[in-house]
């Protein structure tokens, strides 16, 4: 079993992902991690943590990460896992949350990143819920907007600042 | 006649004898003893003078005999005497000198261990036992000889010979007819038996002495008793060795009131007498009333043994 | 066997008041049976010795020593080196055996122990008066139990009055010597002798006799 | 060129692993004359527990205790030791295996090598090598007195070969050396080469691989030992300096938590993890916080809950139930924190500690999991081996036989009660080989001459810190009559006993004094150790610094030390009064007796009776099979009363077993290899004789007064729980509700210990109601789950079927109310935070066990043996001799030692006989010189002795002299010294203890207080 | 003025006080320095001489420590000691030392606690004593001090 997130890695230092940062030189948009409790800590340990960190590196620059503490395998779960999100208990939900959302807010990141989908529905609940003032993003949406192959109806997790970055419109190619 | 002994005499005409106890006080009060020997007159045949009873040293027993006998009243001193404290030598002695001063009957004892005493220190000496004492003396009146074999000078001690039994102590009342049995062959003229309050027993020693034919050779005087309370009554129950005294006597003594125990006391020992009176061999009884010498004459009143015979 | 007890220690403090080495002398004999004056006793009370002594600020040398029998001239002059070291002697023996000290040396010679009787033992730790050292003996009528040594009233031809349950009155611990007797009459079929009357004692041939002596010819030199 | 020979040796038992386990197992079968070959890979042997600092639950320095066991090597010559040796292929089968060991080389001639350390000084990169923390401990051996005790060189790494050999004093370094290859014939194998440790290097959240400060726990243990890289100074990796606050983090690898961690429970890391704890405090400062976080504290073994308790109450060890989130150590901080929350309150709570330890389990090692592979034996999925469900030691193989961690994770005595066990069975297969017996040192008139002591202190200096040994040494030097006087640096290090031989033997040393721990311990080692350079056994006195100087005056170095000064000199003047004394020789009975006709002694009995030994069986009741005829099957689905109609059907018809039932013991006396003990056989006495005894009498279901037991219907205890679920099917398919509550009469203050097989019994009868009624819904109440080793999997079973455990608190223990048809129960759900309430048509009472006390305390008395504070038989060691009692010859197996389920029983039983058959092996015994004398010039013959004795031995006998004279039977008497006590003429004496001995002993111990 | 600091000689059977001492120290129970022990196979050995010489040479208190009554090894080898201490206790009576210097006490094997507790009292008791009254005049915790 391997995670994606190795290859990703793996592609990208291959030279077969041809990422850039370059789209954020200027504009210094900045992230932070969500590690993903199944991958990170209870699978594969800080070695898939680092991975997930030169993809990201790769992708917004490695000087527009804003680490969250603790983090990699000692990271805190986001509060959904578990068949949380599904299971009613909302408030209680949240309330496991809130200590994700304050360690988000802490980093002052405009954007968290979430490797998995179930942190990302989480962290963009408490998002909301509490008032943040973040916006929640899969790994994903990133790499492809570095590519510059994120067409506009694929953003709507991203924040005003990135809706008209790197904008691909297939139709427009033929 | 062996004896001028008074006793002896009431003994041979038949009649039931009846002695009683006077206790010796403890100092040099003539007048006590006659105040005691007071209660007995014309109630007893003879009076037991006690020997240091209970090893607790009091005027002697010779000399309180001879004051009863010189008080006037008519008692005949019985004089007990104890191998406990004295040798062979002072007994004899003793002996002659009671004789002279006209006493003529007398107790051979062994007397109470002074452990019981005021002088527990005290050597006992036992030079002669008590039946050994009984031949002593009887050798002494009928051969004229000391123990040691000489000859009395002049007329022998004539002493009437008394001894003690107790029917009740151990192993067994076998044993003790024997040892009555002992005592008469060493020449005991009578006997005064140890307190009885189980009669029952008392009848069957009588009736080994019978069968032995001891009652024909010795006077048997059965001991009794008045009891003057219940504590008195578990008191000789319990402490005192060789003293049988049956449950239901304690009891009806428990169950009459305090202030009618005395009475009670007395009617008890009225009635043994009168059962002790239809024992075939039973000549007389030795009244021990202790320290209760006043109450000896309504015993032999209501027992219809008085008056005494004059002989 | 003759039979002994220790002294109360204040005597014993009393009489060494004046003298401070001191040797104290068992006997392997007798006093070593009844466990009065053994090598184990002297000890005991060399030590006690010791202590009291110190408790009112005197430190005793106490030589120890036991020998085999005490009573004996030959035995008593194995200690002559000891006894000219000490200033006086302390024995754990009988009364026969300090004597044999106190004739012997010119030395105070004082008694540890009070001698009490000859007897024998009942049990462990317990021993009884057996013999009275009458010089004639009864044994052969009384079934082979004495009754000089036994009853408290030395009393020849039968139990008194107050012998009661097979105890004698003076005390229950004390069986009663003609009660003994008699059950062994009975048991040996001899009841029959009881009705013989001992006559009274000679006791010429016991201590009233005085200081009494054993003579053998043969062996006397 | 590979050298191949073959061994000349048949009949052998192959032992696979110098581990305790393997040692035990080896000497077993060696002191039952059978020959072993004993093979270790590493170059010495000794094991795990050699890297121990103290073991629990006496918290001993284990160098120590496991000591006599390596020292004694070759027994009788019947031990084949050898280190460096792999096995490398088995042909052949039970009865008939061949074996083919390498020996790597040594490169070092352990004949020659006197261990000086010259090589290890020039060529450190070349000598191998050291385990622990640090590889370069301060010495390369792996622990202070290897056995062999001998360098290893690492030959790949030496470039400069000619050198090395040349630095060698003696010559002992053989460059060429090539591995060896030879045969070896043996009728069975047994497998001990123990389990790897959980490595938690991946395990990132603990940081383990990244914080130094972050250690395992047996990490943690080398940490502490004195042979340590600290040198037993308790430091912090990372900075050096004495840590204030110390975490253990409970089930890292085990219980299926982890990535990699086995499913099973590793069973003895709560136990380690409480010892490292009350060690830190006491040993190192009190002031030192520790915290354990634990998932269930698993305090199963026997008084193992006492000790629990000690941790908590009297060493103040702070217990955390919670699974820890995190260890972390924020850039900047040097302290670690560690995440986590506890049941009480859902937040989650941060936490500083200097120290974190991670209580790693157990795991199959791949070399051994390599070599199960080859000879076929079957394995889990987690490569430990299976085993039979009532065997606990036997594999799929006949003749092959595993014990110890091999087997499965478990602590000491449970390794060492399986090494006898497994040393039974295999030494079964093997037949004794006669060897001559070593003469007996006579005892010279030499060594009784004019006084010349010798004091060896041979405490550790890790024993107490409050000890000062050279200081004492230098004393001792001082006494009177005492020529030398040494310390070793560990009890048991050769190398300094080496020199102490040579200074016993180069001062004419005829008397020596050890000061250490108790003589219980040591008298027995130092009279073996000092015998070949003619040291009489008796003219050694051994001085108790540790007990009682060390240890309880640990907090008082001055009076410590005053006081084993004291003691040293009380010891020169007792052993000065000393005489020297032979021991005696006699035949030995080569019968057993068995007490107790349960499954346990049953087993017993046919093992024994299979070797051979002619067996008694004594049972109390009519019938054989005990308390295991309530039960119906184990949980493993083992068919416990088809495993009693068999053990009663062998047992009754072996030829060299009788039986006897309804029968009691009323007298016995004796010792061992001749006892004599009365039964009452149906009212009727009947003595037997025999050589050795092994009490499995059993214990006592528990009936406490509790829960309404015995007062409603619907209340019962898992037995009878157990019997419903088999007889009335139909009655359980109406269940709605059960409910279970664990710990009832047991950890309690009448009880205080734990019964050890509730949990499992509980989780058994849970899944067969299941299994009976799938729609059941079954609550289990419970303190602390203790489904040690595979019955965790058993438990996780259950919990995936739905059954639900809760948490109580001994302070808040659930009701139980009649309500018409059911039974409700009230408890407390510790997460919901809710009182909850479930109307119960079953109320299953995990009950437990209680000792026999009335008849073990019967028994004990006849037997003269001790029990514990709850009335179990007391072992001799809780650690080394699990299945040994205090008097020699007697045995204990099962539920007598404590409760324990049918396979550990079966085990225990087996242990037993093995040990027995140590005794009954022998043709002679050999009695020690403890009997009084009499000094026949001083006797008064007085009888008195005669009468002391309370087993009648004195006679008065008369002498050639014709003296009639007390005479002691030095073969009868039983050494109590009473008659000595009582002898008014001091004629008796009582060897050992003679007057001059304890007088001198007083006036040594009181001279100080006069002067 | 220092604290006095009892000194007691304890005789302890080696089956049971003994090992319960040895159990204190292994579990690290703490009594007085003071309490000095000698082994012996079984009370039923302790003789009055090694209680007498114990005092002599300057104990303050004596501990004879035994099984557990029906406990002995040796039947009753307990019994038997605690008649000889009442037989000493008279002794050190008429020497003039306090009988309750001298103290016989029961214990099994595991009694670890028991005993550390009994050392704790027994010289608890003889600290309120005072030095034993023949200990030598010399003595630094005597009187005089």
């Amino acid at each position: 079993m391997k995670s994606i997130y190795e290859y990703y890695a793996k592609w990208i230092r291959e030279g077969k992902l041809k990422v850039s940062s370059d789209w954020n030189k200027e504009r210094k948009v900045k992230f932070t991690i969500q590690d993903p409790c199944q991958i990170v800590r209870k699978t594969f340990g800080d070695p898939i943590a680092d991975d997930l960190r030169y993809v990201i590196g790769k992708v917004v620059g490695e000087e527009n990460i804003i680490e969250m503490t603790p983090n990699k395998s000692n990271n805190y779960c986001c509060g959904g896992g578990g068949g949380f999100l599904q299971s009613g208990f909302t408030e209680a939900r949240r309330a496991y949350g809130k200590v994700k959302f304050d360690q988000i807010m802490e980093t002052g990141a405009d954007y968290c990143i979430t490797g998995c989908h179930n942190c990302h529905a989480q962290v963009h609940d408490i998002g909301h819920h509490f008032g943040g003032h973040y916006s929640t993003v899969h790994i994903w949406t990133l790499i492809c907007l570095s590519l510059g192959v994120l067409g506009p109806n694929e953003r709507a997790y991203l924040g005003d600042d990135l809706k008209d970055v790197n904008v691909f419109h297939p139709e427009s190619e033929h | 006649m062996k004896t001028n002994s008074n006793l002896e005499k009431v003994l041979a005409a038949g009649h039931l004898a009846v002695t009683a106890e006077c206790g010796p006080p403890r100092g040099a009060m003539p007048d006590k003893v006659r105040e005691r020997a007071a209660f007995l007159e014309g109630v007893c045949d003879a009076v037991n003078v006690t020997d240091n009873q209970t090893a607790m040293v009091r005027m002697s027993s010779l000399s309180a005999s001879v004051i009863i006998k010189q008080a006037g009243f008519g008692l005949n001193p019985l004089l007990q005497m104890v191998s406990r404290d004295r040798n062979r030598l002072s007994m004899q002695a003793d002996i002659l000198g009671a004789y002279s001063l006209g006493i003529d009957t007398m107790l051979c004892l062994s007397g109470d261990h002074t452990k019981f005493g005021d002088h527990p220190n005290a050597m006992n000496v036992h030079d002669l036992d008590s039946i050994q004492m009984l031949q002593m003396v009887k050798g002494m009146r009928d051969e004229g000889k000391f123990q040691g074999g000489q000859d009395i000078k002049g007329d022998p001690p004539k002493m009437f010979i008394g001894a003690a039994a107790n029917p009740f102590a151990g192993p067994n009342v076998q044993v003790r007819a024997m040892r009555l049995a002992k005592k008469v062959r060493a020449g005991a003229d009578f006997i005064q038996t140890q307190c009885i309050f189980n009669v029952d027993k008392f009848e069957q020693w009588m009736e080994i002495v019978r069968k032995m034919g001891l009652h024909k050779q010795t006077a048997i005087l059965a001991g009794v008793t008045p009891i003057k309370s219940v504590g008195a009554a578990r008191y000789m129950q319990k402490k005192v060795p060789g003293m049988d005294v049956p449950q239901e006597i304690v009891d009806r003594m428990a169950a009459t009131p305090k202030e009618k125990q005395p009475e009670e006391g007395i009617k008890i020992c009225v009635e043994m007498m009168e059962r002790i009176k239809k024992i075939e061999g039973v000549s007389g009884f030795h009244i021990m009333a202790i320290e209760w010498e006043e109450k000896v004459a309504e015993i032999c009143e209501k027992a219809g043994l008085l008056p005494r015979p004059q002989l | 066997m003759i039979t002994a007890e220790r002294k109360p220690l204040e005597e014993l403090l009393g009489y060494i008041a004046p003298y401070s080495r001191i040797l104290l002398l068992g006997c392997n004999e007798c006093v070593t049976v009844c466990a009065a004056g053994g090598r184990k006793e002297v000890g005991l009370l060399a030590s006690a010795l010791k202590m009291a002594a110190r408790k009112s600020g005197k430190e005793l040398q106490i030589v120890e020593h036991t020998l085999e029998r005490q009573c004996d001239p030959e035995y008593v002059e194995e200690v002559a080196s000891m006894v000219a070291q000490a200033d006086a002697v302390v024995s754990m023996a009988c009364g026969c055996g300090v004597q044999q000290m106190a004739m012997r040396y010119a030395k105070p010679v004082f008694p540890a122990l009070n001698t009490k009787f000859m007897g024998g033992s009942e049990r462990q730790g317990v021993w009884d008066e057996r013999c009275a050292g009458c010089g004639n003996c009864l044994l052969g009528v009384t079934g082979g139990i004495c009754p000089i040594a036994r009853c408290a009233k030395r009393l020849m031809n039968g139990p008194c009055g107050g012998s009661a349950n097979g105890v004698c009155e003076i005390t229950p611990d004390v069986p009663c010597a003609w009660h003994l007797i008699w059950e062994r009459l009975e048991e040996l079929g001899q009841t029959e002798d009881y009705l013989e009357i001992i006559p009274a004692k000679d006791w010429k041939t016991a201590q009233g006799g005085g200081p009494r002596k054993i003579i053998r010819e043969d062996l006397a030199e | 060129m590979q050298k191949k020979t073959k061994l000349q040796s048949n009949g052998s038992v192959l032992v696979v692993g110098g581990g305790l386990g393997g040692i035990r197992a080896a000497l077993d079968l060696a002191e039952a004359r059978k020959d072993v070959i004993l093979v270790d890979k590493a170059p010495c042997i000794g094991g795990l527990m050699t890297q121990l600092d103290r073991t629990f639950p006496t918290n001993n320095c284990d160098l120590c205790t496991v000591a006599p066991f390596t020292a004694k090597d070759s027994r009788g010559g019947h031990l084949d030791m050898r280190g460096l040796t792999t096995v490398t292929a088995v042909k052949g089968k039970e009865g008939n295996f061949t074996v083919s060991l390498m020996t790597a080389p040594r490169f070092v001639n352990v004949e020659k090598c006197t261990a000086c350390g010259e090589c290890q000084r020039k060529y450190p990169e070349c000598v191998s090598f050291a385990p622990g923390l640090d590889p370069r401990a301060p010495t390369c051996m792996r622990y202070p007195k290897a056995t062999p005790y001998a360098y290893v060189i690492d030959m790949a790494k030496c470039a400069d070969k000619e050198g090395l050999k040349q630095c060698c004093p003696v010559g002992a370094i053989e460059t060429d050396a090539l591995p060896k290859v030879e045969e070896a014939q043996c009728g069975s194998i047994i497998l001990a080469a123990g389990a790897a440790l959980f490595d938690p290097s991946h395990l990132d959240y603990f940081g383990y691989a990244a914080q130094p400060d972050v250690v395992t726990s047996l990490e943690y243990e080398r940490i502490l030992s004195a042979s340590g890289p600290t040198g037993g100074k308790l430091l912090r990796p990372s900075n050096g300096q004495p840590p204030k606050k110390v975490a253990w983090i409970q089930c890292v690898g085990s219980r299926g938590l982890q990535k990699g961690a086995g499913a099973y429970c590793s069973s003895a890391c709560c136990m380690f993890a409480l010892k490292e704890a009350m060690v830190t405090r006491e040993r190192f400062d009190s002031e030192i916080e520790t915290t354990i976080f634990y998932m269930d504290m698993r305090a199963f073994g026997k008084d193992y809950e006492k000790y629990l308790n000690r941790a908590k109450e009297q060493y103040g060890v702070r217990l955390v139930h919670s699974r820890p989130h995190d260890v972390l150590r924020p850039v900047g901080m040097d302290k670690l924190q560690i995440l986590y929350t506890v049941d009480e309150a859902p937040k989650h709570i941060t936490e500083e500690f200097d120290m974190v330890v991670l209580s790693t389990g157990f795991k199959m090692n791949e070399d051994v999991k390599k070599l199960a592979e080859d000879l076929a034996v079957e394995l889990y999925a987690d490569g430990f081996p299976k085993t039979d469900c009532f065997n606990a030691v036997a594999t799929s193989v006949p003749g092959v036989y595993v014990c110890g961690t091999l087997q499965g994770g478990k602590d000491i005595p449970e390794t060492m009660t399986q090494a006898s066990a497994a040393s039974c069975l295999a030494g079964a297969k093997v037949a004794v080989t006669p060897r001559p017996k070593a003469e007996l040192p006579a005892v010279t008139p030499e060594c009784a001459g004019s006084p010349r002591v010798g004091v060896l202190v041979t405490l550790c200096d890790h024993e107490s810190t409050a000890l000062d040994t050279t200081a004492l040494v230098e004393y001792a030097k001082s006494i009177p009559h005492v020529v030398c006087a040494a310390a070793f640096e560990a009890a048991c290090d050769p190398s300094s006993f080496d020199a102490v031989k040579a200074a016993i033997l180069a001062n004419g040393v005829n008397r020596v004094v050890v000061a250490g721990s108790s003589p219980r311990y040591e008298l027995e080692k130092y009279q073996a150790m000092l015998a070949p350079v003619g040291i009489n056994k008796y003219l050694i006195e051994v001085a108790n610094i540790r007990e009682q100087a060390a240890w309880v005056h640990a907090g008082e170095p001055a009076a410590a030390n005053a006081k084993a000064k004291q003691l040293v000199a009380m010891a020169v003047a007792g052993v000065m009064a000393a005489k020297p004394l032979a021991d005696h020789v006699v035949p030995a009975n080569k019968n057993a007796l068995v007490v107790g006709g349960g499954v346990t002694g049953m087993t017993a009995a046919l093992e024994l009776a299979g070797q051979g030994a002619k067996v008694c069986l004594v049972e109390k009741t009519a019938e054989l099979g005990g308390v295991a005829r309530n039960l119906v099957k184990t949980i493993e689905g083992g068919d416990v009363q088809a495993l009693i109609a068999d053990l009663v059907e062998k047992t009754t018809s072996h030829p060299n077993i009788k039986v006897f039932t309804a029968t009691e013991i009323v007298d016995h006396s004796g010792q061992v290899g001749l006892f004599r003990t009365g039964l009452s056989v149906n009212g009727a006495y009947k003595e037997i004789e025999h050589g050795a005894t092994i009490l499995a009498t059993g214990a006592t279901p528990n009936q406490p007064q509790a829960f309404l037991l015995g007062e409603n219907s619907r209340v019962c205890t898992q037995l009878d729980l157990q019997k419903v679920v088999n007889e009335q099917p139909k009655e359980v398919k109406k269940w709605k509700n059960v409910v279970m509550i664990q710990c009832v009469g047991s950890r309690d203050a009448d009880n205080p210990n734990c019964s050890r097989l509730c949990c499992q019994s509980s989780i058994k009868n849970a899944l067969a109601i299941l299994k009976e009624n799938p729609n059941a819904r079954i609550f289990v109440l419970y303190r602390d789950l203790r489904t040690y080793g595979r019955f965790e999997e058993y438990y996780q079973k259950a919990r995936e079927l739905g059954v639900i455990f809760v948490r109580y608190s001994v302070d808040n223990p659930p009701k139980v109310e009649a309500a018409g048809h059911y039974a409700n129960v009230t408890f407390t759900d510790v997460i919901m935070g809710r009182q909850v309430v479930v109307s119960a048509d079953c109320v299953g009472l995990s009950t437990g066990f209680v000792a026999s006390r009335k008849s073990n305390e019967a028994l004990a008395k006849v037997f003269g043996l001790p029990l514990t504070d709850d009335g179990y038989f007391a072992e001799m060691h809780v650690k080394l001799r699990p299945v040994d009692m205090d008097k020699a010859g007697f045995f204990v197996a099962g539920c007598a030692h404590s409760p324990k389920v049918i396979a550990e029983n079966l085990t225990q039983a087996r242990a037993a006989a093995s040990r027995a058959m140590t005794v009954l092996a022998n043709d002679t015994l050999v009695q020690e010189a403890k009997f009084a004398h009499v000094d026949r010039a001083r006797c008064a013959a007085c009888l008195v002795c005669v009468r002391a004795c309370p087993f009648d031995v004195p006679q008065i006998t008369v002498d050639d002299k014709g003296l009639g004279r007390s005479y002691i039977d030095p073969v009868k008497c039983h050494g109590c010294g009473t008659c000595a006590a009582e002898c008014p003429a001091k004629a008796i004496q009582l060897n050992q203890f003679e007057d001059v001995q304890i007088l001198s002993s007083l006036d040594q111990l009181l001279a100080k207080v006069n002067a | 003025m220092e604290q006095f600091e009892p000194v007691i000689v304890a005789f302890c059977c080696h089956y049971c006080a003994y090992t319960a001492a040895d159990t204190a120290g292994s579990q690290r129970l703490s009594y007085p320095v003071g309490v000095k022990i000698v082994r012996v196979p079984c009370t039923g050995k302790v003789d009055a001489k090694h209680l007498l010489t114990a005092f002599e040479k300057g104990a303050d208190g004596v501990l004879v420590a035994g099984c557990l009554v029906g406990d002995c090894h040796f039947k009753d080898g307990n019994v038997k000691a605690a008649r000889r201490v009442e037989f000493t206790k008279k002794y050190l009576e008429e020497i003039g030392i306090e009988a309750e210097r001298l103290e016989m006490v029961r214990m099994s094997a595991g009694m670890g606690r028991e005993f550390a507790e009994t050392a704790t009292a027994i010289t608890e008791k003889i600290r309120a004593l005072g030095p034993s009254p023949v200990k030598g005049k010399n003595c630094c915790c005597g009187k005089a001090a």
